[in-house]
C-alpha cells in the first residue's frame, strides 16, 4: 500500500518534470477508436484515457519500456476500420493494440488483427459476437458483453417490482443488441414487454414514439443506445408527460448525459460493466490524472477501460517483452489482473468475465452506485406518479 | 433635362463584335430615336448603356456622368430608366408590385404615390387591374405595365427598346402617344425601334443602324426621306 | 496535307511514368509530418502544371506519339509499384482502394460527366455490389467471376427504379431523388436485419479460378508475398477495363451522343437523339461499375455494414469527379489519390484532419472551378486532330 | 386511437414541421433568387444554436437570470450572427462560384458545413457532446386525457409560425421583399429597376440564414439539447420538404416542411419498427418528384445543375 | 405539284397569347421559301412547331406525303426535317467535327458492340465521316476544314453560322430550315453566307429551304416564294418583289403613318 502511494506520488512528480530516459528501448502501441464523427466523444475520451496511461507508465522509473501511442481513427465505419487496423496490424513496430469502440468496426477488423498477428483488447465495443463468434488468439475484450449487463439488469429491475416495460433502442448494432438479449432476460424473469421501438441513431424528434408510449403506459422505458438519444428522449418524455422509470445501458453512462439534461436525469436507471470506479483506489487517482492533464473532452463510460486495457497490454510487454507472440500468449493467459475496472480474468474466447455488473442511478446531478442511493433506501422514489 | 453621348462604342457580345464605333448623341429634351432591323446591334446598344453589357471601347456619358464600368444600379440612380424589351415585366407580381418596383431607387412614399396615380391616370386599365397577376395580362396590358413602370422612377432620361415589338397598330399608336407626351414633360427619351414611321413621325433626330455601325443619322423629317433607311431594311 | 509531322518527343512522358509510380511508392510510405506536407504540395504543383499549356502540351505531344508504348509501359508502371510494394498489406490496400473508389468515379463521370445526370447515391450503388457479394459468396456455390457479374448487374437493375423519376425531372429536382435513395438505402439496410442489419455482413474472400485471394502467395520459404497483391492486382486489372471502357465510349459516337444530350437537349432531340435512352444507358452503365467496385471491395475487406455505404459517402464519390475534372477519365485516378489517402496520411493530425480536408476542397473550389485536370476535346484516337 | 392520442400526433407533428418548414424555407428562397442550393444550411442552424447558447452561458456568467431576457437575447444573439455569417458565406463562397457548374455551389457549400460541424465539434468546449440546452419557457401544462399541451410549445409553435408569417409578409409587403422577388423573378430587369443584385443576394442568404438560426434555438428549446450533429438530417430534410414543395415558392416550402413532418409521423405509428419511418418517408419523395416532376407548387424548374 | 410540306392551320397558344393562328403554308420539292415578318410575329415559333419542339393546339403537318401532325422531334428528324437555331445552338466545348456529326446522327452506327469493341470498324466509318466532314466544310469555306478539330467555341460567328448550316446540311435532310442565318454578321459576311446558301441549292437541287431572315437582301437573292408573317398569321404570300410593294406588307415593318 505505502509503496503503490509511493509510486504514484513519484509518478506524478514526473509527470510534472518529464524527464526523458535514453537507456529504454521504445515500444509502439496503438490505440484506435472513433475520433472524428457522431461517436467521437467517446472515441477521444478513450484516446486521452490510453494516452494517460501511457503517459503514467513512461514516467515511471520502473519501467523497462518507453511506449509510443499511435492513435488512429476508425470513423465508426467497418471499411475505414478495416483499413487502419491493416495499417497497424501490418506495421511490425506495433507489439500490440486497444482497439475499438464500434462494435461493428471490431467485428469487420478480427480478421485482421488474426491474419497479421496483431495482439489487441477491444476497450469499448460490447457485441457479444466480438470475442465469442471466432476463437482468434489475438482478440481480448476487457469491458464485458451487454450479455452480462442485461441479465442483471433485468433481473434486478424485476425485483424492483417493475413488470411492464416499453423499448426503445437505435438501429444501430450497439441498439439492436441491447434489445435482444435485455428483451430475452426480461422475458425469462417475467417481465412484459408492451412495445419495441427501432429508431435511427441520427433521429431528433421521438414525439410520435413516445406518444404510442404513453399511450401503452408502461413502468419503465428501456432505452437501448447512446447519450445523445438518450438525451433526447428522456427530455421529449417531460414533454409529453410520459411518467415512466427510465432506464438506459451503459451508453447513457456520462458526464454529457447528466450534463445534457440537468435535473431531469435525476432517477435515470442504468447499468455498466466493471467494478465502480469510485470505490478502487486506482479509480479515483484515474480520475484526479485526467483531470489534470485538461483534456478538452471527458473519459466518459470506456475510458475507464480504455486506459485499463493499456495497463493490461503494458504489463504484459513488461513481463515479456515486446514481441507480438509473447505478448499475445501473456495477454491470453491473464487472470486476476487488478486493473481501474475491477479484476480482470479472460475466459476461452479471451472475454473478461467481468465479475460485476455496477447498477447505477443519477442522483443530484451524478451518476452514483445503486447501493449508496438515497433510491435504494427507499427514501426517494424513482418516479413520482 | 439631360442628355446622352455615346462615343466610338464598340462592344463585344458573345464573341462576335456586334458593336463596332458606334457614336451617337441624344439630345436633352428630345426624342432621339434608333432605327434598324432585327440583329443590327439594338439591343446591345442599350444593353451597353445599362450597363448589362460592358463595352470594350468607347464612352457613354449622361450629362457629366461617365456610365462605363458603372454597376447598373449605380446607372439607374443616375435618372435613367429603361423600358426593356419584351416588355420584362414581373409575371408573378401584381401590376402595383411591377409599378412600385420601377419607383425601387425612389424613397419617399409621397413621390410614389404621386407618380402611381399619375400611371393609372395615363392607363386606366392598369388602374383596373392593379391587383392583377402581371404575367397572366395580354400583351397590350403588359407594354403599357412595362412603359408604367418605366415612368415611376420619374427618370430624367427614359430608354426604351422595341416597344411595338408584337403589338397591334392601335397599341402602338397609343403607346407612342404616350412616349410623346412623357418628352413634353420634360424627358430626353432615347429610342429604340424597327417600326420606322411612326418612330419618325415622333422622334426628333434619328441613326439608323445596320450590322453594328452608324449608317444614317439626321433630324427625323430628313432621315424619312433618306433611302439608306428602306434599305437598312428591305436591303 | 501542307503540314509536316514531326515525330514529338516520347520522352516527357516516358519520364513522368517511372516518376509516378516513385511518388506513389514515397507518397504511400511517407509518415512524418513534413515528409505528407511535402509530398502533398509537390503532387498538386505537378498536377496544376499538368494542367498548364506548355507542360500539358509537351504530355499530350509525348502521349500521342505512342500511345500504345506508354500505355503499356503506364500499365507495368502500376504494376511495378504494386510488385514493389508486395510485402506491404497496408500500402497495398490503399492502393486497391484507389482503383476500386476510381472505379466508381468513372462511372459516376459516365453519369454526370457525359449523361448529366446526377448521382448521389453513388456509395448505395457501391453498397448494392458489396451486399450482392456477400450474400451470394457465402449462400451459393456461383464461380465469383459470376458473382461480381451479378453484383454490377443487381446494381443496375435496383438503379432503374429510379430511371423514371430522374428522366421526369431535372436540376436539384433530380438531385433530390438520388439524395433520398441514398439515405433510405442506408436506413433500410439497417433498420431490416435480412441483410444482417446494422451489424453488416461477413464476406467472404475472392476466389477466382481456385485461387483464393485472401491467401498470401507464397514464393518459396523466405518469400511471402501479402494477399493483397492479388486484390491490388485484380482491381488495376477491373480499372484499367473500366478506364479502356469508358475511354472508348467516350471517343465513339455513343459520347458524342451523351455529351449533345447533356450540353442542349432541345437540340440534340431536333437532331434525332433519343434522350431518355441515352441518360438510361449512362445511368445503368455507371452503377453496374459502381456495382462491380463495391463487390471487389467488399471481398477484400471481408466486410459490408450500411455504415460504409452512406449519403457522405456518395458525397464523396461525387467529390471526386468534380475535384478531378468532370468528363476526364484520367483525372479520377489522382482525384481520389486525393480524396481517399490524404485524410489517411493526415491521421497525424487525427480529430483535425477533416477540417483540414474540407478546407482545401474548399479551395480547390474556388480557384480551380472545372477541376484539377479538365476535360479536353474527345480525340477518337490518339493520332486524331492536329499535331 | 382516442382523441387525445390523436391530438398530441398532430401536435406533435405540427411542431416538427414547423421547424422543417423554417429550415426549407431558406432553401427556397436561396435558390429563388441565386438559382442554388447551399447544403451548408443544416449547419448553420447547428452553429446557430451553439451561439444562442454560448450567448446564454455568457449572459447567465454576467448575472443576468431573467428567463425572457435570456430566451430574447439568445435567439436574436443566434439569429444576427447568422445572418451575418450567412451574407460572409454567399459573398466569398457562393458568388464566387456563380458562373460555375452548379454542382460546383452543392459540393462548395457541402465543405462549408462540414468546416462549421467540425469548427464547433473541436473547438467548442466538450463540443463532440450533446449539449443541455437552457429551458427558459414556462412549463406550465394542460393535460387533457393523453394530450398533453405545455405552454413552452405552444410559445415555440407560434414564434415558428409568425417568424414564417414575418418572413412572408417582408416578402410581399415590403420594399425589400419587392426587391427580392423582383432579383428572383428576372435578376436582369431587376438590375435595370435600380435594384442592386448583389446586395439582394446578401440579405437574402442573411435573412434564410437568420431563419435557420431561429430553426437551431427553436429546436433547442423544444429539445432542450444541441449537438454538432443536429443540422446534418435537419439540412436534408428542409432540403427534401423545399424541392417536394417546388423550389422558390414560400408556400410550397411550408407544404412542403408539415407533409415531411407529416410523414414521419405516420410512418412512426403505422410501423411497428418506427425507424421505417425515414424510408417510408423518403420513398414517398421519389414517388412525389415522380408524378410532380417539379414540386407540389410548381413555380420555376430549375434549369441549372 | 409536287408538294413536300403542306400545313394547315396550324395554330399555337401560350397561356393567352396566341403566337400562331391558323397558319397554312405549303412547300414543294427544291423550293426556297423566304419567311419574313417583323419581330415576333411567330416565324420562329412555327420553326419551332414543325420540329416538334411547340405542341399544336390546333392544324395538321404534311411532309413528304406522310401525316406528321403532332410527331416527336426525333420522328420529324427521321423524316428528314433539319434546322438552325436563331441563337446558335452549336455545342460550343465540342470540337466542330462533333458538332456535325451531331447533325449526322442518323447515319452513326449506335450499337454498344459497334462502338466500344469493333473499334477497327469504327475507325473505318469515322474517317469516312471526316472526310464527308472536311468536304462540305470546304463547300462553305476553303479555310473551314483547317477548323475541323477547333472548339465550336473558338470560332468567329460568320464560321459558326456555317458550321450550323453544315451541321444540318450534312444528315442529307429533305427541307433545311435555317433561323435568320445572317443574325450578328457584318454585311460582307450576311454575303458570304447567302453565296453559300445558293451554292448549296446548286448543289442539292432536291433540297427544300424555309429561310427566316431579316436581311431583306438575302431573302431577294435566294428565295422562290415569300411569305409574310404578322401576329401569327400569314399575311401575304407571292414573289419578293410583290410581297415587298404590298401595303399590308410595308405597314407590319415600317407601321402606319
Amino acid at each position: 500500500m505505502f509503496a503503490r502511494a509511493l509510486r504514484s506520488i513519484l509518478a506524478a512528480a514526473v509527470l510534472l518534470f518529464p524527464v526523458t530516459s535514453y537507456a529504454k528501448d521504445t515500444v509502439k502501441l496503438v490505440f484506435i477508436g472513433p475520433l472524428t464523427g457522431g461517436n467521437s466523444s467517446n472515441g477521444l475520451g478513450g484516446r486521452n484515457s490510453t494516452e494517460l496511461a501511457v503517459k503514467v507508465r513512461n514516467a515511471d522509473a520502473k519501467a523497462r519500456y518507453r511506449y509510443e501511442l499511435v492513435a488512429l481513427d476508425d470513423e465508426c465505419k467497418p471499411n475505414i476500420g478495416v483499413q487502419v487496423a491493416t495499417k497497424a496490424a501490418t506495421d511490425r513496430s506495433i507489439v500490440a493494440g486497444i482497439t475499438h469502440y464500434c462494435s461493428t468496426v471490431a467485428m469487420a477488423t478480427v480478421d485482421v488483427y488474426h491474419k497479421f498477428g496483431l495482439p489487441v483488447v477491444v476497450w469499448g465495443a460490447v457485441l457479444p459476437d466480438v470475442t465469442y463468434a471466432q476463437n482468434y488468439r489475438e482478440i481480448h475484450r476487457i469491458n464485458g458483453t451487454m450479455i452480462n449487463q442485461n441479465e442483471t439488469a433485468a433481473k434486478f429491475m424485476v425485483a424492483q417490482g417493475y413488470r411492464r416495460w416499453a423499448i426503445i433502442h437505435d438501429t444501430t448494432d450497439y441498439g439492436k443488441g441491447h434489445n435482444k438479449y435485455f428483451s430475452q432476460y426480461l422475458t425469462r424473469n417475467g417481465g412484459q414487454i408492451l412495445g419495441t421501438f427501432g429508431v435511427t441513431a441520427d433521429q431528433q424528434d421521438f414525439s410520435a414514439e413516445l406518444t404510442k408510449i404513453k399511450d401503452l403506459g408502461p413502468d419503465v422505458i428501456y432505452f437501448g443506445g447512446t447519450t445523445p438519444l438518450g438525451v433526447r428522449i428522456r427530455t421529449q418524455m417531460d414533454k409529453l408527460g410520459v411518467k415512466a422509470v427510465f432506464q438506459g445501458t451503459s451508453g447513457i453512462v456520462s458526464d454529457a448525459y447528466v450534463d445534457g439534461l440537468g435535473k431531469q436525469a435525476e432517477g435515470t436507471v442504468a447499468f455498466r460493466e466493471g467494478a465502480p470506479l469510485e470505490r478502487l483506489p486506482g479509480g479515483r487517482r484515474f480520475m484526479e490524472q485526467y483531470a489534470a492533464q485538461k483534456y478538452n473532452d471527458p473519459p466518459e463510460a470506456y475510458g475507464p477501460f480504455a486506459y485499463a486495457a493499456a495497463n493490461l497490454v503494458m504489463d504484459a510487454i513488461e513481463r515479456v517483452g515486446p514481441d507480438r507472440r509473447k505478448v499475445r500468449s501473456a495477454l491470453n493467459a491473464t487472470k486476476d489482473h487488478q486493473s481501474i475496472v475491477g479484476t480482470v480474468t479472460f475466459d476461452d474466447h479471451r472475454q473478461n468475465a467481468v465479475p460485476l455488473i455496477t447498477k447505477l442511478v443519477v442522483q443530484d446531478g451524478k451518476w452514483i452506485v445503486w447501493e449508496d442511493s438515497d433510491f435504494a433506501t427507499g427514501k426517494r422514489k424513482l418516479v413520482s406518479r | 433635362m439631360i442628355d446622352l453621348r455615346v462615343h466610338e462604342l464598340t462592344t463585344a457580345y458573345d464573341r462576335a463584335d456586334v458593336l463596332h464605333g458606334v457614336s451617337l448623341h441624344a439630345r436633352a429634351g428630345e426624342i432621339t430615336c434608333i432605327l434598324g432591323s432585327n440583329g443590327a446591334g439594338k439591343s446591345t446598344l442599350i444593353r451597353s448603356v445599362l450597363g448589362l453589357t460592358p463595352p470594350r471601347h468607347g464612352s457613354i456619358r449622361l450629362g457629366d456622368e461617365e456610365l462605363t464600368g458603372r454597376p447598373t444600379h449605380r446607372i439607374v440612380a443616375l435618372g435613367l430608366a429603361c423600358i426593356p424589351e419584351g416588355r420584362k415585366v414581373f409575371p408573378r407580381m401584381s401590376v402595383r408590385e411591377n409599378l412600385l418596383a420601377g419607383a425601387y431607387r425612389v424613397r419617399a412614399r409621397d413621390d410614389i404615390r404621386d407618380s402611381l396615380e399619375q400611371v393609372f391616370r395615363t392607363f386606366p386599365r392598369l388602374k383596373e387591374r392593379a391587383e392583377q397577376l402581371a404575367g397572366t395580362m395580354s400583351g397590350g396590358e403588359q407594354a403599357m405595365l412595362s412603359i408604367g413602370r418605366g415612368l415611376m422612377s420619374r427618370p430624367k432620361m427614359l430608354v426604351i427598346d422595341e416597344p411595338s415589338l408584337g403589338l397591334s397598330p392601335l397599341f402602338v399608336k397609343e403607346n407612342f402617344n404616350v412616349i410623346r407626351r412623357v418628352n413634353d414633360g420634360g424627358v430626353s427619351v432615347l429610342l429604340v425601334e424597327q417600326n420606322v414611321k411612326q418612330t419618325l413621325a415622333i422622334s426628333h433626330r434619328g441613326y439608323v443602324l445596320a450590322q453594328g455601325r452608324v449608317v444614317a443619322q439626321g433630324d427625323a423629317d430628313v432621315l424619312r426621306e433618306n433611302p439608306e433607311v428602306r434599305r437598312a431594311y428591305f436591303g | 496535307m501542307r503540314k509536316i509531322f514531326r515525330p514529338a518527343p516520347v520522352w516527357p512522358a516516358l519520364l513522368l511514368l517511372p516518376l509516378l509510380g516513385g511518388y506513389g511508392y514515397v507518397f504511400l510510405h511517407a509518415e512524418a509530418q513534413w515528409q505528407v506536407a511535402i509530398l502533398a504540395l509537390a503532387g498538386v504543383a505537378a498536377i496544376l502544371a499538368a494542367g498548364s499549356r506548355r507542360v500539358g502540351a509537351a504530355l499530350d505531344r509525348s502521349w500521342r506519339a505512342a500511345p500504345s508504348l506508354l500505355g503499356w509501359l503506364a500499365f507495368v508502371v502500376a504494376a511495378a509499384l504494386i510488385y514493389v510494394l508486395r510485402e506491404d498489406h497496408f500500402a497495398l490496400l490503399m492502393v486497391a482502394t484507389v482503383l476500386l473508389y476510381a472505379l466508381v468515379c468513372l462511372g459516376l463521370n459516365v453519369q454526370f460527366g457525359y449523361a448529366g445526370v446526377l448521382n448521389f447515391a453513388g456509395a448505395a450503388f457501391f453498397g448494392i455490389g458489396g451486399y450482392t457479394a456477400a450474400v451470394l459468396a457465402a449462400h451459393t456455390a456461383l464461380p465469383h467471376l459470376v458473382i461480381l457479374a451479378s453484383a454490377g448487374l443487381l446494381s443496375g437493375v435496383v438503379g432503374s427504379l429510379l430511371v423514371l423519376p430522374l428522366l421526369r425531372t431535372r436540376g436539384h429536382y433530380a438531385a433530390l431523388i438520388t439524395i433520398a435513395f441514398a439515405i433510405l438505402f442506408r436506413t433500410f439496410l439497417e433498420v431490416n436485419d435480412l441483410l444482417g442489419g446494422p451489424q453488416g455482413l461477413k464476406v467472404p474472400g475472392l476466389a477466382i479460378l481456385g485461387w483464393s485471394f485472401n491467401d498470401s502467395i507464397v514464393v518459396d520459404a523466405d518469400t511471402e508475398f501479402s494477399f493483397y497483391v492479388a486484390y491490388a492486382g485484380f482491381s488495376l486489372v477491373l480499372f484499367t477495363i473500366g478506364l479502356i471502357l469508358v475511354w472508348r465510349l467516350e471517343r465513339s459516337w455513343l459520347g458524342l451522343s451523351l455529351d449533345a444530350v447533356r450540353i442542349d437537349e432541345t437540340a440534340a432531340s431536333v437532331f434525332g437523339f433519343q434522350v431518355a435512352r441515352w441518360k438510361i444507358l449512362a445511368f445503368s452503365l455507371g452503377n453496374v461499375l459502381a456495382g462491380v467496385a463495391g463487390a471487389v471491395y467488399g471481398m477484400m475487406t471481408g466486410f459490408v455494414a450500411p455504415a460504409s455505404f452512406t449519403l457522405a459517402e456518395s458525397l464523396i464519390f461525387v467529390s471526386i469527379v468534380i475535384l478531378g475534372g468532370l468528363g476526364n477519365p484520367a483525372a479520377v485516378l489522382p482525384a481520389t489519390v486525393l480524396v481517399v489517402v490524404l485524410p489517411e496520411k493526415l491521421q497525424f493530425i487525427q480529430e483535425y484532419r477533416y477540417l483540414l480536408f474540407s478546407a482545401i476542397v474548399i479551395l480547390i473550389l474556388l480557384f480551380k472551378p472545372a477541376g484539377l485536370l479538365p476535360r479536353s476535346l474527345r480525340r477518337y484516337f490518339p493520332s486524331w486532330g492536329k499535331a | 386511437m382516442d382523441a387525445g392520442l390523436l391530438g398530441q400526433y398532430i401536435f406533435n407533428g405540427l411542431m416538427l414541421g414547423i421547424i422543417y418548414a423554417m429550415v426549407a424555407v431558406g432553401f427556397t428562397l436561396f435558390f429563388g433568387v441565386l438559382d442554388v442550393i447551399k447544403f451548408s444550411h443544416g449547419d448553420v442552424l447547428t452553429v446557430g444554436a451553439f451561439v444562442g447558447l454560448a450567448t446564454y452561458h455568457g449572459l447567465d456568467a454576467l448575472g443576468v437570470t431573467s428567463a425572457p431576457v435570456l430566451a430574447l437575447s439568445l435567439t436574436l444573439a443566434a439569429m444576427l450572427a447568422m445572418g451575418a455569417l450567412g451574407a460572409l458565406m454567399a459573398r466569398w463562397i457562393v458568388l464566387p462560384l456563380r458562373n460555375a457548374p452548379a454542382i460546383n455551389v452543392l459540393l462548395i457549400t457541402l465543405m462549408a458545413g462540414t468546416v462549421l460541424r467540425e469548427l464547433i465539434r473541436l473547438f467548442y468546449p466538450a463540443g463532440a457532446n450533446p449539449k443541455p440546452f437552457p429551458r427558459l419557457l414556462p412549463t406550465d401544462s394542460l393535460t387533457m386525457g393523453s394530450f398533453t399541451l405545455r405552454l413552452d410549445n405552444v410559445i415555440l409553435l407560434s414564434v415558428g409560425a409568425a417568424a414564417i408569417v414575418g418572413v412572408h409578409l417582408l416578402i410581399t409587403r415590403s420594399r425589400l421583399g419587392l426587391a427580392i422577388r423582383a432579383a428572383a423573378q428576372d435578376s436582369e430587369t431587376a438590375r435595370i429597376m435600380g435594384i442592386n443584385f448583389q446586395m439582394v443576394v446578401l440579405v437574402t442568404f442573411a435573412l434564410g440564414s437568420a431563419l435557420a438560426a431561429l430553426a437551431g434555438v427553436t429546436a433547442g428549446l423544444y429539445y432542450s439539447e444541441i449537438n454538432f450533429g443536429m443540422g446534418l438530417l435537419l439540412g436534408v430534410i428542409g432540403f427534401s420538404a423545399a424541392v417536394v414543395g417546388g423550389l422558390g415558392n414560400l408556400y410550397g416550402a411550408v407544404l412542403g416542411g408539415f407533409l415531411f413532418a407529416a410523414l414521419q409521423t405516420l410512418g412512426a405509428v403505422w410501423f411497428s419498427v418506427p425507424a421505417y419511418k425515414d424510408v417510408f418517408a423518403f420513398a414517398l419523395v421519389i414517388l412525389i418528384m415522380a408524378w410532380r416532376p417539379t414540386g407540389l407548387i410548381a413555380e420555376k424548374t430549375a434549369e441549372r445543375v | 405539284m409536287n408538294v413536300l410540306l403542306d400545313c394547315r392551320g396550324l395554330t399555337v397558344r401560350f397561356g393567352g397569347l396566341t403566337a400562331l393562328n391558323g397558319l397554312d403554308l405549303t412547300l414543294k420539292h427544291g423550293e426556297t421559301l423566304g419567311l419574313i415578318g417583323p419581330n415576333g410575329s411567330g416565324k420562329t415559333t412555327f420553326f419551332n412547331a414543325l420540329t416538334g419542339l411547340y405542341r399544336l393546339v390546333a392544324g395538321r403537318v404534311r411532309f413528304g406525303g406522310r401525316e406528321m401532325t403532332g410527331a416527336s422531334p426525333q420522328d420529324l428528324y427521321d423524316a428528314g426535317i433539319a434546322r438552325t437555331f436563331q441563337r446558335s445552338r452549336l455545342c460550343l466545348t465540342l470540337s466542330v467535327f462533333d458538332n456535325l456529326m451531331i447533325g449526322n446522327h442518323r447515319r452513326l452506327s449506335r450499337g454498344l458492340a459497334f462502338n466500344l469493341l469493333r473499334r477497327r470498324a469504327f475507325e473505318q466509318e469515322l474517317r469516312e465521316h471526316q472526310a464527308r466532314s472536311r468536304m462540305l466544310l470546304e463547300t462553305f469555306h476553303p479555310s473551314l476544314p483547317d477548323r475541323l478539330y477547333d472548339p465550336a467555341g473558338e470560332l468567329g460567328m460568320i464560321d459558326r453560322r456555317r458550321v450550323e448550316v453544315c451541321r444540318a446540311l450534312i444528315g442529307e435532310p429533305r427541307l433545311l430550315l435555317l433561323d435568320e442565318p445572317s443574325a450578328g454578321m457584318t454585311h460582307e459576311e450576311t454575303h458570304e453566307l447567302m453565296e453559300d446558301i445558293l451554292a448549296t441549292r446548286a448543289r442539292q437541287p432536291g433540297l427544300s429551304i424555309i429561310l427566316i431572315e431579316h436581311e431583306m437582301g438575302v431573302i431577294e437573292r435566294v428565295s422562290d416564294r415569300c411569305a409574310v408573317l404578322n401576329f401569327g398569321e400569314k399575311i401575304c404570300e407571292g414573289s419578293y418583289a410583290s410581297v415587298v410593294a404590298d401595303a399590308r406588307v410595308q405597314e407590319a415593318y415600317l407601321g402606319s403613318e
